[in-house]
Order: C-alpha cells, then structure tokens, then sequence
C-alpha cells in the first residue's frame, strides 16, 4: 500500500494505491488521524485500492466519527468495483459521504 | 478429467505479511472453479477475515504462531480449512455483532458467513479447526 | 521471529488453467520474502515456465497428471521444488537452443536459469524432480 | 486473456487483456493468424497485458514470421513495464516492430 497526500485548496486529498488490509491499515489509519488535524477536511480517493478487508472498513469508520467529533468532513471519492463490493459485504456504505469523482468530493463542503 | 484436483495447503506464521500470498492464490483458485470477478473477491476477502481472525484474536497479533490453510477444489465447489494453536474462540462472540450498524468492528465473522455456505469452529486435539465451504451454485 | 516459515504445497493436475492459481501465489511470496517488482515478476515467470514445461513435454499436455509444488522461504531467500510423473527430460535440451535468437521455442529453460541461482533436475523413485533456489541478495 | 479487434484504416487493431500464458496463447494464436490474412497489418496493443510467458512470446514470433513470409506488417505498441521486462529475459526485443502509441503504430507503414 502506498499513501500520497496533498492540498486541494483548504482539504487535503489523500490518495491510497494497492492493498488496504490487516498489515497495512494501522499505515493508513496513522496517516488519516494525523491529517485530520490538519485540515478541515480530508478527501480519501479510493480509485487505485486492489483490495481492502475490514480492517481497512473499520479504519475508515473511525475517521469518520473522529472527524464527526471533531466538525470536520470526511468524504470519499472514486471507489473502484472492489472497493464497492467490500462496503456492500460489510452494509456501511451508506453511513459515508461518497462521491464520483475528486472535484465532486471537494464540492460538496 | 479423471486426475487429481487441485489442493493448496500454506504452513504460515501468523504474520499479516504473508496474507497477500493468499489472496493471490485463493482468487484464481476460485475463478479455476468457476465463480466469476465478484465471487472471487468475496471468497478471497472471506478466507483473508478468517486469517486475520486468527492473528488478531487466536495468537493476539504474534507474528510467530503457526497457521496451516489448506484449500481443495471439491466436487461441487471449494473447501477450506484452516488449523491454528493459539487461544480458541469464544462462539458466543462470532457474529454476535449486529449488522448495518457503524461500529468499526464484529464486521469479518458477518462476512465469512455471508460469503460461504458452511461455515464450522472446532477444538481438535491439534488446535482450533476452521471449515468452510461453498458449493459453485450459489450466487451471492 | 523464531516462528514457522512460511512454505506452500499445491498438489495440481497438469491442467494450464491452475498456472495463474501457482502464479498469484508466488508473486506476493518473492515480495514478502523481500524482492522488488521486477524479481518478482522474474521469479514467477521462471516457475510457470517450469510448470509449463512438465505440463508440456514430461506429459505431453495431457491435463490429468499429477505435479507436486512445493515454495519455501528459506535462510537466505525462497526454494521452489516441483515433482511430476510424466517422461522424464532429455538433458541434452534443456538450454540447448541458442539465446537471442529468432525461433519460438527453447526460450523456458533460459528464463529459468537466468532467474535463479541454482536448478536442477532429477531422476527419483517418486518421479522427475526440479529443484531451484534463489538468495534474496542476488539481482538480475 | 481477453481479445478484441477494430479497423483502423486498412489495419487491424488488436488489444488483449490480461494474461497470456499456456492456457491462453493458443486463443491468441488463432486470433492473429486468422486476422493476419485479412489485413495488410497488424498492430497488437499490449498495454493491458498483466503477464506474459515464453508461450505468448513464441506466438508473437510465429505471427511475426508469417506476416514476413505474407509481405504483411506485424507491429507492437504500449508495452507495460512487466512484458517489456519478459521481452528483455527473452531476448527477442529486436525482432519486432515496437512503438509507444497507436498513432505511432499506424503511422508506420
Ligand atoms: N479465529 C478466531 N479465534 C479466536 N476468536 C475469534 C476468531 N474469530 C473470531 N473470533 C471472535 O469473534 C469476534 C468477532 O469477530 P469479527 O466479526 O471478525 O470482528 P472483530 O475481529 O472486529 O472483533 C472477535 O472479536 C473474537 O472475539
Ligand atoms: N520438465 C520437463 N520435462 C521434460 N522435458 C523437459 C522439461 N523441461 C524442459 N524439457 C526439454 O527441454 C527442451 C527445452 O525447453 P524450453 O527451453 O522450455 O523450450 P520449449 O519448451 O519451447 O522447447 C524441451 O523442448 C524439452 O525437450
């Protein structure tokens, strides 16, 4: 898994590429909490994930109500078939802001 | 085809490092059978839960218990079972989460049971067994 | 980590349709095991070419014979040792054509030995055995 | 392995996706011979080619042959990274016609 962030304005886009899974979330639920105090919002595209189980599921979660918490947005962008087919396995999709495409993502604030 | 099937069997330690050669197996396994792209994936992403399980829960995130997978191309679909020698199962904890809900937790027993048709837990004199099967029909 | 190793045993009918099943599986091994992209993509090749090989000449595509495969991660990097019951291999061709020329054909025994550090092929009671080794540290 | 085939002019474009390997080159060996006769050219686009083995890469030389024997032009173009990388273990990069674009691929006749 490979994480890369910039800033879109006052968000901050984060982009994650490969496979989110039991080895490699606590990387990825790292960097999210730490760039959610950086920012207002965080716009997660998940475009070029292979593959994600639940513990990359339940990573988002937390973001999501840490970001709650905290009045900030969290938002996702670019699921990609599989990405889309874990969060219907795992019935959350609903609890989370997603949207097409990153300038949609960015829109929505 | 009167020959052998195919049968896979992985000796691993508990190390989440080794999960992706797994994955890399067991989804052209199941395509080999017959399912399609989405069945791969969640049959893929089933068996990864039941690994994570054991590392997480079973060995409690030891990187050096020992984890035996073997998987088998049945007569009519996939078998797979699973051997580790760590802390058993507490079976009043599997799937006792409720589903839908926005807890980041409880979601991999759900899922291992949504994707596969059978679904065991045993305490054998070797360790902890975990069998599951699913016939080639079922679509999910 | 004193634990296990990780190793792998496929017992496959010499059926092409499971290459990409061995495929997937050794990809993500060579890189756990610490290999970048392209040794990993080297590596997977050399074995399905072996495969490939027994599949073709040690049983004539005939997709009913047994192979053995076993994958280890070893001390100082990853052993692969496959075993077939097909004809056994005549010497004299293994890397017998001339590289970098234009005919299709004799091209799999190269790709094998230049990948690994060691092969070898064996006659043994139990059938034709190919063994090959490759120390982490080596690139190509 | 996945093969599709479109006009481009008088030429044959053909894409294939996926993996080539034992099991799959025979279907693109058909696949070429057969539209080797019915067009002065070939292009092969393999950019979406996951994996290719030293069977595949016999069939390439094949089809390179026959087009040479038919006075037909047979070209490569989009080589991703990991079958530019079994080109190189094969050695038999030199033998074929490669470009970078379709564009470049057409224009060459
Ligand atoms: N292989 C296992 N070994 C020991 N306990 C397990 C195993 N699998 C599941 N459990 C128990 O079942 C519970 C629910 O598991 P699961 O649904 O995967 O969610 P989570 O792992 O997030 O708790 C775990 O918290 C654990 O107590
Ligand atoms: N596993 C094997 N069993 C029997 N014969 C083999 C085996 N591997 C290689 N050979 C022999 O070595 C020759 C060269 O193999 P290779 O370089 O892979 O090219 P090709 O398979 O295209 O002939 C084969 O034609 C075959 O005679």
């Amino acid at each position: 898994m490979k994480i890369s962030i910039r800033d879109a304005g006052a968000a901050k886009v984060v982009e994650i590429e490969g496979d989110v899974d039991l080895g490699t979330s606590p990387d990825l639920r790292r960097t999210l909490f730490e760039n959610l105090l950086l920012a207002p919002k965080l716009a997660l595209n998940l475009a070029a994930i292979r593959y994600i189980d639940s513990s990359g599921i339940a990573t988002l979660i937390e973001v999501l109500k840490d970001s709650q918490r905290r009045n900030k947005e969290f938002v996702l962008f670019g699921l990609s078939p599989a990405v889309q087919q874990v969060f219907r396995l795992t019935h959350v999709i609903r609890i989370f802001q997603v949207f097409q495409t990153e300038e949609e993502a960015l829109g929505s604030a | 085809m009167a020959g052998p099937k195919l049968s896979l069997k992985f000796v691993m330690p508990s190390d989440p490092r080794y999960l992706p050669v797994v994955r890399g197996a067991i989804g052209p396994l199941a395509a080999a059978i017959g399912w399609g792209e989405s069945d791969c994936l969640a049959i893929t992403l089933a068996l990864d839960e039941a690994l994570a399980n054991i590392i997480r829960h079973a060995y409690h995130s030891r990187a050096d218990g020992l984890i035996e997978l073997e998987c088998s191309e049945s007569a009519d679909g996939l078998e797979v079972a699973l051997l580790d020698k760590g802390e058993a199962p507490d079976r009043t904890k599997i799937c006792a989460r409720a589903v839908a809900c926005d807890q980041p937790g409880g979601l991999g027993t759900h899922i291992i049971k949504d994707v596969m048709d059978t679904v065991s837990y045993q305490a054998t004199p070797a360790g902890n067994r975990f069998v599951a099967t699913k016939r080639l029909r079922k679509t999910i």
